[in-house]
């Protein structure tokens, strides 16, 4: 067998990458059968990655090598995991359920546990005061040196404040929205979720426009740019 | 926060314990009213749809893995699938977490066993496709343009695969009815899908489809709990803009855990 | 007995301890397989329970409890990294069986001649390419010394020796395969939000002009065409920054957006706590598969 | 009612973003705090006693290359003018082909410096230490002995052959961190290194991880910012200004391209609202 230089690799590779972006581009054109192909090699390069992934960063570090170490407890949890493969047997199912169910009652406690870490903080950040004697006060408790106006920011907080609550009653389910001023501030609150939505779609379009940039910066420059010596 | 501080387990409690007793208090025979949610409807409509063009749907999970997004996710997924079996509709679940796949496989089967056709669960509907993101997205696409499918679900925790999913559904001109808590994905789905599932409506899509009174009661529930979270905010709030040095406004900030 | 659990065990008596795990844990699945159907379905409401306990009971239990002069530390602690190992290893079968589910559907694309077996074939290439060299690559690394090589088995050798190669074809598959395909789905989307923009932008409702009024801002804001030919001409140190485009937007996004975001994450937050509380408690009858086990 | 077809939305699309790359269209950039900034605090970095030197993170892969590279190579443009020390460190090991891609731009610019009569040299100006796996742990052991976590460079040269690491001990010889990455890696520096010791951290994500990065700006723990492509360009506009750069490069023509598909997907906005009202009036609309 020849052995295949670095630079070789490197055509290789570039060739390869640029073959695979041209065919997943042509379906923005239209969905066709070189599209197919690489769409169904791209599913078998991923399985394959991902597999890869679990085998070297897994199996082999947190099964193999413990259990020829001698902790032969780590066989145990490769036994339940057996049990996935009962599934289809209609007979054995059961072992599957079992294991499975266990699971969810571990993702449930775990979530729990989430739901403290992640969210709750959030509850204590929006304390915000909404005088401007208020804000001045909790900076200087906080020994916060900040350039922005008191005023400025107890305008901010109020604002904050009111979206807050206005999002917060629009998602009510169990009362009838019937009371007129329940109905005005969920009216209220569906409007700035819409700002908010907004905001979102307008503030991603950039980033997504970056990531389709760099593509054509490595079809012109990277690949074409190889032969004809254009560069960025 | 490695353990909870007692407020915290409060807190906890008295969110959990008001969802307990909304439930119970259901199950008692209690009726509780809860407000329309346009998007759930719809999912009927979607079925039905399919139904009578005669051509199959797709329910993706996204890349939600073995939690409660995901398990809420197959569990919607559940209900579709035996509407589906009493219309004689196919159904593909896509799912890209390999442990949430074995339990839609059980999932999917149960409710056609249910509604009394198990004949027509056929087993290659439910596909692990990957469980890398975009490995995933095109693979989930790519099942749309094939099977030509005529209404899509897209529900579970979703990232930026959301709008590449709902895109090659509009391209084909299916009906799209998405639910998700993902916030960063939600403005996607809602410019590009028929009807959108938001935030926490998600949570309770299971309640509204099978009007259980059990998931009623936790629906009412629910809200109690965001009512609790509101007093708390507005009183803190307005005790940290009238009293901002007092010592017990405080210690009462204090109680709570900081980011 | 913690002894027993914790004592690596080495040569036969390794096998011995391995051999007697997988026949204990069959024999009793076999005795639990005889039971009525009523008592393996109350066995896993008990065990999602139980399991769901410890998460919540390590969570809640302080680091350390002060009992008049003693410190007890939280016992549950110290399970928490082995169980996430071995959920690990659990979870790792899964993706077999995952993987499985590909092989048989594809299989059946290709075997059968089905219209679009190409589809398969590409499959399996994709597959097993990329597995082959993941594990070649693994295996026989870059850079070993030709001491290192030398003290290898001689079929072994011939592979250290091809090192470079098997690199090679990895960095072409990884790279020029994998990773490019991946970004460019991802970049599918810049050229979707064109689509989505046109398509949904129409101010059909007063809620529609909010979506789009917010948009519009932040496209300005973010670019030479707020930032500089709209209010470039305001100084930043100038009483009106505040109106510059990009202050306009920052502010939009932070307040407005963060406000909104968190009503939404406080309604998601006790939305979870009151699923995971049903499914811990398995009050979710009739949701996933309860019934005939 | 008056689509167009998605086909030529796409076209124009992939045109309106192609051109300004090869047109050098001039596209005004404005000021920016967060930028200047980032700017200030790199000439600030006093290495007049040999240490302080700046450790520039990269960690993007390929895919966000369009982003991230004009960030790093404005931000390495100026350290080699300025003749400021640095060394490219990756923590993921998908980092690795950006971390090349910085490495090889720091090459081709300091040729280009050497010949206009400023010689800059691999070693002695700056170094590509490679890739090594961080966590909060690893990164506490680094500061306490640096040379001891790179050992060597990408070449294989070890540290004490590397003149750029003469005099770098600790942490406290680190003059500043830069974070170029589309993930929040910059969260392992702020809570292993750059808080506990008082360095500097600059940012440079990509345009959608902007605004996760808002806390650190306003609390401080962070200096400075290059927000996405747009911050590459508003830094190549500040090197152009202090003369650094004779025309702002690759960042500026990437940011006049993102524009351009901004205003396209305004005018199609305006466009597409344009047939709705005109259909309204004409009562084709049902829904």
């Amino acid at each position: 067998m020849t052995n295949i230089s670095p630079e070789q690799f490197t055509l290789i590779q570039l060739w390869f990458a640029g073959i695979c972006t041209l065919a997943i581009y042509s379906l923005l054109y239209k969905e066709n059968p070189v599209y197919r192909i690489f769409e169904y090699m791209f599913l078998g390069l991923g399985s394959a990655y991902g597999f890869s992934f679990l085998y070297k960063d897994v199996m082999i570090p947190k099964l193999w090598d413990p259990l020829t170490q001698g902790q032969w407890w780590w066989f145990i949890p490769f036994l339940f995991g057996l049990l996935y493969f009962t599934v289809y047997s209609g007979k054995f199912s059961w072992m599957a359920r079992t294991l499975i169910g266990t699971l969810m009652g571990l993702a449930a406690g775990y979530q729990f546990t989430q739901v403290v870490n992640q969210y709750f903080p959030q509850i204590r950040d929006s304390f915000r005061p909404l005088t401007p004697a208020a804000v001045e006060a909790v900076r200087a408790a906080n020994d916060v040196v900040t350039t922005q106006p008191a005023w400025q920011e107890a305008a901010n907080n109020l604002v904050f404040f009111i979206t807050l609550i206005a999002v917060m009653t629009y998602f009510f389910f169990s009362f009838e929205h019937r009371n007129k001023a329940v109905v005005k501030t969920a009216q209220l609150g569906r409007w700035l979720l819409m700002i908010s939505f907004g905001t979102m779609f307008g503030s991603t379009i950039t980033a997504r426009a970056a990531l389709a940039i760099s593509r054509i910066i490595f079809i012109v420059y990277d690949w074409i740019g190889h032969y004809t010596g254009w560069k960025m | 926060m490695q353990h909870a501080s007692w407020t915290v387990g409060i807190l906890l409690a008295l969110l959990a314990g008001l969802i307990l007793y909304a439930i119970f208090t259901a199950r008692r025979g209690k009726r509780l009213f809860i407000r329309r949610i346009p998007g759930l409807n719809a999912i009927d409509e979607a079925v039905g749809r399919a139904a009578e063009m005669g051509r199959p749907m797709l329910f993706a999970t996204g890349l939600s893995g073995l939690d409660i997004n995901g398990l809420q996710a197959l569990a919607v997924a559940g209900h579709v699938a035996r509407v589906a079996a009493r219309y004689a509709t196919r159904l593909i679940l896509c799912v890209a977490d390999p442990q949430l796949y074995a339990i839609g496989e059980e999932t999917v089967r149960d409710a056609y066993q249910r509604a009394g056709r198990p004949e027509l669960f056929v087993p290659e509907d439910v596909r692990f496709l990957s469980d890398q993101q975009f490995a995933f997205a095109t693979a989930a696409s790519g099942v749309m343009f094939r099977e030509k499918v005529s209404s899509n679900f897209f529900f579970g925790y979703y990232y930026a695969e959301a709008l590449i999913l709902s895109e090659a559904g509009q391209s084909i001109g299916a009906m799209q009815v998405a639910g998700t808590p993902a916030t960063t994905q939600l403005p996607f789905f809602v410019v590009s899908c028929d009807y959108t599932i938001m935030g926490e409506e998600y949570y309770a899509t299971t309640a509204y489809l099978t009007r259980e009174p059990t998931l009623l009661g936790s629906v009412v529930g629910q809200d109690w709990g965001k009512i609790i979270i509101l007093l708390l905010i507005v009183f803190s709030t307005l005790a940290l803009s009238v009293a901002p040095n007092a010592n017990w406004v405080k210690y009462w900030v204090n109680l709570f855990p900081a980011g | 007995m913690k002894e027993f659990f914790a004592t690596p065990r080495h040569g036969w008596e390794l096998t011995g301890f391995i051999t007697a795990c997988a026949v204990i844990f069959f024999l009793i699945l076999f005795v639990i397989h005889l039971t009525p159907s009523s008592f393996k379905k109350r066995m896993t409401i008990v065990l999602t329970f139980v399991a769901g306990l410890y998460y919540l009971l390590e969570f809640l239990i302080p680091a350390e409890t002060h009992i008049g002069s003693r410190v007890v530390t939280n016992p549950l602690t110290s399970f928490k990294e082995p169980l996430s190992t071995a959920l690990m290893i659990t979870g790792s079968l899964a993706l077999l069986l995952g993987v499985y589910n590909l092989f048989r559907i594809n299989g059946r694309l290709l075997m059968r001649r089905k219209t679009g077996w190409q589809n398969g074939l590409a499959f399996f290439i994709g597959f097993f390419s990329m597995l082959t060299m993941a594990m070649l690559n693994f295996y026989f690394p870059t850079g070993r010394t030709p001491e290192e090589i030398a003290k290898l088995k001689p079929l072994a050798q011939t592979f250290a020796n091809g090192a470079d190669q098997w690199k090679g074809w990895y960095n072409v598959l990884f790279y020029g395969g994998f990773s490019a395909l991946g970004a460019t789905v991802f970049s599918l989307l810049a050229f979707y939000i064109v689509s989505a923009a046109y398509r949904a932008f129409r101010v059909r409702s007063p809620e529609a002009v909010m979506l789009l009024a917010a948009a519009m801002i932040m496209m300005l804001g973010l670019t030479p065409l707020g930032t500089y030919f709209l209010t470039g001409w305001i100084q930043p140190d100038s009483a009106l920054a505040g109106l510059k485009m990009e202050s306009i937007a920052e502010w939009i996004l932070t307040i407005l957006n963060g406000a909104a975001q968190r009503a939404l994450i406080f309604g998601i937050a006790v939305g979870l706590i009151a699923t995971s509380l049903r499914i811990w408690l398995s009050l979710e009858r009739g949701q996933f598969f309860d019934v005939e086990m | 009612m008056g689509n167009i077809d998605r086909r030529i939305l796409y076209l124009i699309a992939l045109l309106v973003m192609t051109l300004p790359l090869f047109l050098k269209l001039p596209l005004p950039i404005a000021d920016n705090k967060r930028s200047l900034d980032a700017f200030d605090a790199i000439e600030k970095v006093d290495q007049s006693k040999g240490n302080q030197v700046i450790l520039l993170s990269v960690n993007f892969s390929p895919d966000t290359k369009g982003e991230s590279l004009p960030q790093a190579r404005a931000m390495v443009v100026h350290m080699l003018q300025r003749s400021k020390k640095f060394i490219i460190y990756t923590m993921s090991s998908t980092g690795v082909a950006g971390q090349q891609m910085v490495d090889d731009e720091a090459k081709a610019i300091a040729a280009e410096l050497t010949k206009q009569g400023k010689p800059r040299a691999y070693g002695k100006d700056w170094a590509n230490m490679g890739y090594k796996p961080a966590s909060s742990p690893i990164l506490e052991g680094m500061a306490r002995n640096v040379p001891g976590f790179f050992t060597k460079d990408s070449r294989g040269t070890p540290v004490d052959q590397l003149p750029v690491m003469d005099n770098i001990k600790t942490a406290d010889d680190i003059g500043m961190v830069i974070d170029v990455s589309p993930t929040a890696s910059y969260e392992l520096w702020i809570q292993a290194l750059t808080s506990k010791f008082d360095i500097p951290l600059l940012l440079a994500p990509t345009s959608v991880m902007v605004p996760d990065t808002y806390p650190y700006l306003i609390s401080g723990q962070a200096q400075g910012e290059l927000r996405g492509v747009l911050g590459a360009a508003e830094y190549e506009s500040l090197l152009v200004k202090n003369k650094m750069a004779d025309q702002s490069s690759v960042g500026t023509r990437v940011m006049t391209s993102m524009a351009a598909l901004n205003a396209y997907i305004m005018i199609l906005i305006i466009l597409g609202n344009v047939t709705y009202f005109r259909s309204l009036r004409k009562g084709e609309v049902t829904k």
